[in-house]
């Protein structure tokens, strides 16, 4: 199997399903030149050239415009530079997107794909260094996929591509350059799927996105003081595959939940809630989270740092669960 | 360029839908009166030549989005009264099983893609559907209706710069009735004249009558034709007047009268082209009167299929949020 | 002590404030026509004609604006319609409201205060009715006030207006005419202190908005079956009073959270995952959730009624909990 | 009505001050290469007229908001080379203690709002700095400062609009260096002309070169003399260029060595104030010269300052998110 980063595993999907779906259409800032700052649409110019434009800075249009293409038969996939930035388009988000199939009563397909480079990344500070997963959550009517894999990532958006429903693409941007191996034959990983990355007896986490390389990080290091970590990443947190969680919890007794997101109402919370109140006899210990400060993120290295949910931190919640 | 038309076929289709939306309009407001018609009512009464003249142009594959005041469009559209009754009433049978109400009417099936209870929120559903058209070299055309309240919000500015820059096939259609809910245009913004903007998108502008309908019809033939052509956007302003409140129960402190009653007295838009009609010989005062006949008989229909229609089962719940179930 | 509505106590708190502190400015749409929908701002007009503003529909430029007024010496209080309306300034909220005292190292004070009518009533379904509360404890700078009684959102109210922090103000649309009493003298309700509305030894009930008169009313019905409910009302979700819940939670071991939000995401995630992690040896069941169905705002009053928590479902709640 | 000045005095002081900025940026660019220069950085080189040509008629008092592109504009309002610097290296003598970064340096002693991360986020700042204003009757105005590709975004409309209805004391300044990052102007609107806009909004607009400092400055003397007369907004265009990539590593494959090299070799705005003030005899090569070595002493200094100056300690992660901190 061929080792490729992320964001050439995304451009692989978004190749391959344009070459066998002519209604899928990309749109966003700058996507054409250099193939958008990550590189994820280079060469999609070259070869669909009446199948990608370049948008002003007008994420709402962005947005909007997307959902009413979806409405009318295409299958657009737009990248909003940041996800700090959907931010200008909520209301296309939340009141429109998300709703239009149920307000109108079922009468329409919404296949719309937004791409969301997220996370903290090279130090540019508050503005472009969110993760906002915890509220597409809890918006009904989005799906929201979290790979964290180039494997993953390939396969997620293939099925995103066939999909019917809107879906919040969340990129790690610190991920766009890790490679991994990626299936040369033709795959898709349907949403609802966790995957148990490493298997283990004593503590179950449930990491998302970037904190799913620090889980396993932290599974070798504590496998070697005798703790076993179970590493399982649901990578759609819309729809949740509890199943797996729930029986891995059923199994190791103790949970941690671990993302990049701020802390306070993450989509930890979600998931801490869920399992201590569905697997209230299986526990041994407290559910604990480890997520992002409840700060703005600031831009110092040495704050971003101290910011940013640490394989030190996860180290922490562990031994202290079995302690 | 002239637009050709209306054949006296179209014109009395015009006056007809005209009647079907004053109709429809008024008994939602009596049914609401009722409690049968529930939560919020915007009604289109006074702005029928606007939604009827603009349609004239439109077949079943042209797209319409509309706002929270959307009856008039839909009707204009070719929606069946019968499930828009319906749905005001939260019954299953409704164009949205119920699930919409008022500011969410949508037929798909007639390119109609929604009511919107969010002012604005159909700039970027239009500005879509003319790319879909566009990409798809289908011909289709979408016309984006909207008030003056919403030229003040970004997506007005966003949308059709994008629609302008990418030569869409799309009419943007401002309802200008003077007033955003309770507050009169000349209070929030300098410029009244809706149709000058154009410039700042380098896109042509037109103002017409909205009272008006041959004007309506006129200007949105030229704007329709060129989006059909592929020339890009119209800016086309409507100068019209709501008779009623917007609301229904809305007190309406903040006109006067007078102001109404000159407005709904003498620029009424049906008595303006049955007026037009009779004097033209294509109508006599009985045959207007039967056509008002008959549209009340169908409106009459509409109450009683909602009425009859059950409410949608608690299944009816969790579906549609997403294609299918989801954990 | 005089028994009035919601929506006159906070506008009472207005007035008083406004009398003694120059600063303050309103704004919003429709504000002055009617005192805006729910007659809030009545009179404001006649007694401060140069301190409120009717607006545009510009959701973006009220709250851009009145985030610029503040860090230049004045003290908005913007009303948005609906809270829904708030996706349309959410970059304001979140980029610059929130952020600007931490990105710029604390050089200034940030004092607005955002009404938001929330939740459903009067049918209005799914673009008209959402609660939006989780999105804003999610978003570090924000603090976020729900009061549940007329006295509260007065007391609240005025500590807002003396406060030198961003506010989001959640005031749910159901209980505007709801009355109460209100205390005639002088009196300030801090942000971070909950209000235990009734005390009981078997279940604690965390329930704000409009869950705290419907968690009374089951309190009065489980009380003839000998289930005595404590009915807490946290009253700001940030800061979160934990001290006062989690000492319930060690009297009754047992914990409910309800509010209208949605459920997947929603703050009751955050409560109630809290709770389970901090008081997890004094549970006896696992923390429930009672909260809004997963759904957008249906319109049909039938579903409506379904979608939105109720007092049934509390009781079922309660007594699945102590079964 | 004409603006009188500048004096030489200010003439000298603007001369300095787009060194300033110049040398700054250079050594940002430097410094940023050396790994010591953090995150992501827009240099401000090529436009220095319009940030000096501007404040030159602001106090402390007026305010500015500012861009992503924003270190040009607080040395314009008067910011400290080395607390900027500082900020620039994370450290805690930085304007924001290091939490802010190159995109959030801000002074508020100074009027300078901070710069912002968002495309557009400037307007309702600016916006609600002239409501301030205004309503205290103080005569301050604010100054928004912002790219050609911001216009596209629905705040600049929202905010244009209400300054405009409200009289706003706020003068709205274009920088149109004709990209939006790697996308030209001319792919993404049709009205390049971004003063022509005003109109939308019914007030004026004027369009200066950008390059020449004493034409903005003269341009806006009578936007800021509006201002202060209580008029309301302006939108002032200022075709301008940068001269390096949209941020530091762009490898510009959006343009053309020569594009740049015509507008970097004709236009450079110091070149061109300091052959001016030669012409004129007010200033002779030796002390243009020397005006350079002494800023590029000044900005030497910052550089030693931000180097020697701490990282903020730990306890600073959770200071600042509210005034008190919050459970
Ligand atoms: C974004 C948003 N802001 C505010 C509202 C509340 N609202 C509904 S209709 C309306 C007035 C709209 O005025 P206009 O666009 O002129 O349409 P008209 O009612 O005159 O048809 C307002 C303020 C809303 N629905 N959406
Ligand atoms: C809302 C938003 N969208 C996109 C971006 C990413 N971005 C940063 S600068 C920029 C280009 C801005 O162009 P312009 O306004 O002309 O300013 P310039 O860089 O030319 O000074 C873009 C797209 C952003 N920061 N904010
Ligand atoms: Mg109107
Ligand atoms: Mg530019």
């Amino acid at each position: 199997m061929p080792s490729i980063p992320m964001n050439q595993a995304i451009r692989e999907a978004l190749h391959e399903e344009m070459a066998r779906d002519s209604s899928i259409f990309v749109l966003g800032e700058d996507v054409i030149a250099h193939g958008g700052p990550y590189a994820v649409t280079r060469g999609i110019a070259e070869q669909f050239p009446d199948r990608i434009r370049q948008t002003p800075i007008s994420e709402a249009a962005i947005v909007g415009t997307a959902v009413g293409a979806a409405l009318c038969g295409l299958r657009p996939v737009a990248e909003i530079m940041y996800v700090d930035f959907i931010t200008c388009a909520m209301d296309e988000v939340v009141n429109q997107m998300a709703k239009v199939r149920y307000m109108f009563g079922g009468q329409t397909d919404v296949p719309v794909i937004l791409r969301l480079p997220s996370g903290s990344a090279r130090l540019i500070a508050a503005q472009h260094s969110q993760s906002l997963e915890a509220w597409f959550m809890h918006v009904p009517g989005l799906q929201v996929a979290v790979p964290s894999t180039p494997r993953d990532a390939k396969g997620l958006m293939k099925s995103a591509l066939r999909g019917r429903d809107p879906v919040m693409f969340i990129e790690y941007k610190r991920l766009y350059s890790v490679k991994g191996e990626v299936p040369d034959t033709e795959y898709v990983i349907p949403f609802g799927q966790a995957d148990v990355k490493r298997q283990g007896e004593d503590i179950t986490v449930v990491a998302s996105g970037p904190m799913v390389g620090k889980a396993l990080e932290a599974a070798r290091i504590l496998s070697a003081e005798g703790i076993e970590l179970e590493v399982i990443d649901p990578r759609t947190l819309v729809p949740l595959d509890t199943d797996t969680i729930f029986s891995s919890v059923e199994k190791t007794n103790r949970a941690i939940i671990t993302d990049e997101e701020v802390r306070r109402g993450g989509s930890s919370a979600e998931l801490a809630s869920r399992i201590a109140e569905e697997c209230f006899d299986y526990l041994d210990a407290p559910v604990r989270r480890v997520a992002a400060a409840d700060v703005p993120m600031p831009f110092s290295p040495v704050l971003e740092k101290l910011a940013v949910p640490s394989v030190e931190k996860l180290l922490a919640a562990a031994r202290d669960l079995v302690a | 360029m002239g637009i050709k038309g209306p054949t006296t076929e179209q014109l009395l289709d015009m006056y007809a839908a005209m009647w079907r939306i004053r109709l429809f309009e008024e008994q939602a407001e009596y049914q609401s009166g009722q409690g049968k018609v529930l939560g919020a009512l915007h009604t289109y009464i006074g702005q029928e030549a606007v939604g009827v003249g603009i349609c004239a142009h439109l077949t079943d594959a042209d797209y319409i989005t509309s706002t929270h005041r959307g009856h008039g469009h839909c009707i204009s559209k070719g929606a069946d009264v019968r499930r828009m009754m319906a749905e005001l009433f939260g019954r299953v049978t409704g164009y949205c099983k119920g699930k919409g109400g008022s500011m969410h009417i949508a037929d798909f099936a007639v390119g109609m893609l929604g009511a919107n209870g969010i002012v604005a929120g159909g700039f970027g559903l239009a500005t879509g559907a003319g790319l879909a058209a566009q990409v798809r070299e289908s011909g289709q055309v979408a016309v984006c209706f909207f008030g003056d309240g919403a030229v003040n919000r970004g997506p007005f500015h966003e949308n059709i710069n994008l629609g302008a820059v990418w030569r869409l096939p799309v009419v943007y259609v401002c309802e200008n009735n003077q007033y955003a809910q309770w507050t009169p245009q000349e209070e929030i913004t300098l410029v009244t004249d809706v149709a000058s903007m154009s410039s700042a998108y380098g896109i042509p502008g037109a103002q017409v009558d909205g009272m008006d309908v041959l004007s309506v019809y006129q200007a949105a033939g030229e704007a329709v034709d060129r989006a059909r052509r592929g020339e890009g956007p119209t800016l086309l302003e409507c100068k019209t007047y709501r008779f009623h409140g917007h609301n229904f129960g809305d007190p309406q402190q903040y006109r006067t009268k007078e102001e109404i009653s000159d407005w709904s007295g003498q620029h009424d838009p049906i008595q303006g082209l049955g007026d037009h009609l009779q004097r033209e010989g294509v109508l006599t005062a009985e045959e207007a009167e039967s056509i008002r006949n008959s549209v009340q008989e169908e409106i009459a229909g509409a109450v009683r299929f909602a009425d009859e229609s059950p409410y949608p089962g608690p299944e009816e719940l969790t579906r549609d949020v997403f294609s299918t179930p989801v954990a």
